[in-house]
């Protein structure tokens, strides 16, 4: 007797990276758990996407430090997860016969994971990954699938030109169909990059992923093995064409942008949307007091903070105080940091659980429209009072 | 040893206008992003009892909806678990207010649902004051003292001597067994005096004959039917609390409870325990480029681009440009458009306070404007 | 697209004694393990509709108590998810049955949460009538058609050309749309008769503009009102449903839907996909040592002691030693002592039969034990 | 910002076993995914016992064949084990820093999952395995640890002096104080075996598992190593006396045995009990149909079964079906079985989704009272029409 249902399409999320580039932002957390936006985290994006796609069975493929991931997805509850079939579930690799086995790349992960997929024994199967900051409704795009009955569809974002050769890029025809794959090209004949979100039909995906495990050669990848394998056999790929807000915020410099582009008036990525709502496991805080002194411009700002000081341009994540006559301008603060009185925090991000000293000032206030190297603060560091800390400086230990 | 909670909805002691002629006063909206009863409900968390009714006597849709499955409170469960008890409908009530005779009687309606339980003690709580309180203690009190009843009491309000009307106040003996109980149904100011905070324990068999014992002799109240006539034949104790409370029967009183959340140092009892609700998936709330906002509670989903002083702001309110809200209440996804006006009001569920309209109430009296209304 | 699915829990067109007397219809004991709604909520569950709300009338209890938070159906969710819509208290009713006009106002009575819901078709079905229904293929059709509204009608019962009472009769043109709607208060054998099995497909914002026109135009049933009157002006498809029925609406009516059950060939096709229901957790139901059983579905949790023949026993029902149950449906935790016998009868949940007892009816006209009877 | 709670005691249980003796009947699914009496699986007794006991934080760890026990578990709903915070949490292995590692014995397996328990922060730590089939409330056990003052409770069980040797053997005082345990020893001194039921005050446990670790001639057991160290260290360790049903049902006959106990007259092991009820997943299927011929006889049968013939003295699994003048007798069938017209079973353990041919006979039907050796057929075996299988075989592939 099995105690599981068939499901159309699945989807399996990636989201062992340890988003290396981040830096000490990633210390203790895997790239998807890196907060974001004020009060979510980069994973809450494709848990949303999904559930918004009516997709309710995740395989959540973790690796590296996944504790804190396994923590923040629990029953899956917050993002309507928790089901009865399906549902949100945490991966980890595991024993199989005698030998334990890591996830050597993306497709071996899959691969070992074909016994959960196959439970559900899905028409398709939607790979995602934890690493980019968007909205996107993949219903559509499996639309697309289905009526070009194509085995694979890749979902491709237009870059720039000269951004192209950062991406694994698609050469296509008028189709749409993919005629050539090409991993980072020095010259690049195309400028739609993979949004590293594919769509298989899972019966195909399944002899690839095994062929592919049986290839020594092999280093066991979707872009570098498994694509161009389909794309030699002939098979019928297909790109489509994302056309919204799209953002790996893979560095230091992209997380803090990603988070400014929140705050502009024309809002590139608009979170408010009650059709297609971002989930994200809430603290259950009090609602933010602002108090006697405060000064508040054009910022984001969560529960449970208390703001006494000047916030401007910024996005404030839950359960932050900043006191009297403390300035925070053009940075993102992450949860539970404290900015002490007279304190100046400007073009930066300070991670979570932070103190920053009475007087102490982080980062460079430059003229308008100057953007000067952002600095961080690592979790949980002391920042003593008056300490200086110059634009551009990550601090990784009390001060 | 288990437990569960009895919660009241409603309270007869209430006048609250326009506020509660809809909804049940444990559903009324307060401190920008809960309900009343998510105090009372999170007690119960936090005491980790997890099997609690909700006597829901009339107008409990807004209640039923806040509640949902109870997941929010982590009690949706089967075992035990969050349910919402409503009055049967053969009840021969003529107006709603009188569906239950006395808070026995509403039990007495319920005494079914209250049997299959398999807790073995009970905790009773109104809706009309708010407190902070781990059962834990009260219980393990009341097996101490042995008693048969166990009533919170307190001797003050927030350091000061009001009583609320209503409240039985109580005398006791040096054992704290009370000895008498007294009603007075006009709020006074009383030094010395002990009254009830509407919480009491008791073994859940003994409840049950009790109900069985008031409803044949037409006692309807647990109060002044029971405790104050049945105090000497039963072992009633008094319980102290001595923290910080919120009582909420008048517009001014909601009022005045509301702006007491402004005190960080109040606002920090309140909440030194988590308060849960029902989460709304709102994102944060955004502040313009010419906003002023001064000694306020903003929840989230908020859009401040306007003023506002010395109010508490609700779940996906708009203040637009220009807009000035004073020493208000603003409930959830209410809109105060561009150069408006709001000052010593109380403005209900998905008001639209249009351009350059005012609503000026007075501290003593504040205005209340019902869900949906437009100005 | 996104779907809704709107359950009537009641049915005006029942008669079914003591055994809806105190619950809603849907609320009703069936098939041993199942209440009626299971039948209606797995259908929507197995088309992928997680968002039904369930029209209470009065008694709504037990139903209440059954649903709870909609786990069992999956339907314990944040968007959409289960939810029980009862009649506001400040409906002007005399008695209990008229609270809503008819089917569109009750819809009228909870137009507000209709709207919240951002669906965007409507599914309406009744309980009176239980069916096996992919609901996507009817949306399908319904908008391959272009229909305004679509409904579920059939050219025969099972095989015999019984029509419900109440059901309406429709004419169709060649291309399915609806010319004529006749609706006969009795029940009847028609040959080639096309009748509506009482479920309805509809976009949402139509249905909306519908109900608020109804309203003002006091037409408050949706097929004597709304299809029979508006068919020349609106666009009504037929979408046959050619698959098993079941129908009941009297205790024969409901004794022969049991007993359609024992039919292995039947039951295969009520129970070809997954009907969900309530999860008790009881033991595998356990025979003794002198029990002879035959042709009957047998629940969890019973301990068959005696003889059970041609009837259905629900779970966690004991027939002790000696004891022999025929041609009967027993309800749910009953239990039937030593050597008392029970023929052509209906035990509703909780009655007891003590030893020796006889409770023997009639084919024709079964007797009828209202719930904790104890004979 | 944390999204977890204090828990008082959480319960770690060990459900790695391979459960090697059962040989076919775990050849797929690890021991606790074993199927038991009827509706159970063995892992429903530990899990019951928790949610009974208030224990509503189980960290569940896997290793061999986790796929199925993870489907089984699922959100933990059937075992009101979906908790916003706690609940059922699988913990298989996972990598830390650069190379993953697996559980190398109970200890390590502990050791491993440290972030997780401390996460919550506990006083006490339960820890459990999914190899025994007993209803203990282990509030009571932890009653007497907080009691004693115990560093760590043992619970133990009376077991006939001559069996004892079988087992972890606690050698104790009058006060139940343990002065000295011995795994499987030749001669011993007690007859009170250890359930493999551990409460541990966590910052002592923790402390021992860390030292346990650092310590490379150790076996990382709890019985062989972290018990014996503690004890050498003069800690406060006490038997807690349990008196209840308790069996490991670790061997075919064993297995066999235990679901025979649940028929007899006076039932040692009572599952119909509304204030400790057993919980399962649930297949959601209708309730049995007995037929016109068929003849029932002191047996349990579940859900969805159809019977046209004969079931004596046998327990059988859902959505079994049994055919005209079919005989089952002394047996346990498990799920989704058929055993067409005129075969015959007995004493026989007929795992899920068999088919036993019409006119088949498997295993003997001796005199009463002589119980022959019992009978095995693996999952998904189709035995064809007429096959004779003797007592005491193993059938592990269609005959």
């Amino acid at each position: 007797m099995s105690f599981i249902k068939k499901k159309d399409m699945i989807a399996m999320l990636l989201a062992g990276g340890q988003g290396s580039r981040l830096g000490v932002l990633t210390k203790d957390v895997a790239k998807p758990a890196v907060p974001f936006g004020g009060k979510y985290r980069i994973i809450d994006f494709p848990l949303s996407n999904c559930i918004n796609s009516d997709i309710d069975t995740i395989g959540v493929l973790t690796q590296y430090q996944p504790m804190e991931l396994n923590a923040y997805i629990g029953n899956g509850q917050p993002w309507d997860l928790d089901r009865m079939y399906g549902g949100a579930r945490i991966l980890p690799p595991y024993v199989r016969g005698k030998e334990g086995e890591w996830y050597k790349g993306t497709a071996n992960a899959i691969y070992q994971n074909i016994p959960f997929i196959e439970q559900y024994s899905p028409n398709y199967v939607i790979i995602l990954s934890g690493d980019h900051v968007y909205k996107m409704n993949y219903r559509w795009m499996l639309d697309q699938h289905m009526k070009k009955d194509a085995d694979c569809t890749i979902a491709v974002i237009e870059v720039p030109m000269e951004e192209a050769s950062r991406f694994g890029v698609m050469n296509t025809n008028e189709n749409l169909r993919i005629t050539e794959f090409e991993e980072k090209p020095a010259i690049p004949k195309s400028n739609l990059a993979s949004m590293g979100v594919y769509i298989f039909n899972w019966p195909t995906l399944k002899e690839y992923l095994i062929r592919d495990e049986e290839d020594p050669e092999s280093s066991k990848d979707f872009g570098k093995n498994v694509i161009p394998a389909m794309l030699n056999d002939n098979k019928r790929l297909y790109a489509y064409k994302y056309l919204g807000y799209w953002k790996d915020v893979g560095t230091i410099e992209s997380l803090w942008e990603a988070n400014m582009d929140l705050l502009k008036e024309k809002v590139s990525l608009e979170l408010y949307d009650p059709r297609w709502k971002i989930y994200a496991r809430n603290g259950n805080l009090p609602p933010q007091y602002i108090g006697h002194q405060a000064r508040m411009r054009e910022s984001h700002v969560s529960e449970g903070c208390s703001i006494e000081g000047t916030v401007e341009n910024s996005i404030i994540f839950p359960n932050v105080t900043i006191k009297k006559g403390a300035v925070v301008r053009h940075s993102v603060v992450m949860s539970s940091t404290t900015v002490e009185e007279n304190a100046e925090v400007h073009y930066a991000i300070i991670a979570e659980g932070v103190t920053v000293g009475a007087k102490a000032e982080i980062g460079a206030n430059p003229e308008k429209d100057v953007i000067p190297a952002i600095s961080v603060v690592a979790d949980r560091v002391n920042i003593s009072c008056g300490t200086r800390i110059d634009a551009g400086t990550v601090v990784d230990r009390d001060l | 040893m288990s437990y569960m909670g009895l919660i009241y909805s409603y309270s007869d002691k209430e006048n609250l206008r326009e506020l509660t002629s809809a909804r049940a006063l444990a559903a009324l909206s307060i401190g920008g992003k809960y309900r009343i009863i998510d105090f009372v409900l999170s007690n119960f968390v936090n005491s980790g009892i997890f099997e609690v009714s909700v006597i829901a006597r009339t107008n409990y849709h807004s209640l039923i909806e806040h509640l949902g499955s109870g997941a929010e409170w982590d009690m949706s469960r089967k075992r035990g678990g969050l349910r919402v008890l409503t009055p049967f409908a053969n009840k021969e009530a003529t107006d709603s207010a009188h569906i239950y005779r006395g808070t026995i009687d509403a039990l007495s309606n319920h005494l079914h649902s209250i049997k299959k339980s398999m807790a073995d003690f009970v905790v009773l709580t109104g809706s009309r004051i708010l407190y902070t309180m781990d059962y834990r203690s009260m219980i393990r009190a009341h097996q101490d003292t042995d008693a048969d009843v166990t009533v919170a009491y307190t001797n003050h309000m927030n350091g000061t001597c009001r009583v609320p009307q209503g409240s039985p106040m109580i005398r006791m003996d040096e054992h704290k067994q009370i000895r008498e109980v007294e009603i007075v149904d006009e709020e006074q100011e009383e030094r010395e005096c002990s009254w009830c905070i509407g919480v009491c324990v008791i073994r859940k068999t003994l409840l049950e004959s009790l109900i069985a014992d008031a409803m044949s002799h037409q006692r309807y109240d647990l109060y002044t039917d029971i405790l104050q006539k049945l105090s000497p034949a039963l072992k009633v104790y008094g319980y102290e609390y001595s923290g910080h409370l919120l009582e909420i029967s008048t517009i001014s009183t909601y009022m005045e409870a509301n702006k007491a959340m402004l005190d960080p140092e109040f606002s920090a009892k309140v909440f030194q325990k988590t308060v849960y609700t029902k989460v709304k998936d709102s994102v944060p709330a955004r502040y313009g480029p010419e906003c002023y906002v001064e000694n306020s509670m903003i929840a989230d989903g908020c859009q401040i681009m306007g003023t506002v002083i010395n109010s508490v702001v609700s779940r996906g309110v708009h203040i637009d440009k220009g807009a000035i809200v004073k020493d208000s209440i603003i409930m959830q996804d209410t809109e105060i458009m561009d150069h408006a006006r709001v000052e010593h009001a109380i403005l209900d569920k998905d008001v639209i306070i249009r351009d350059g309209r005012e609503v000026i109430g007075h501290p003593s009296y504040p205005i209340v404007l019902p869900k949906m209304s437009i100005v």
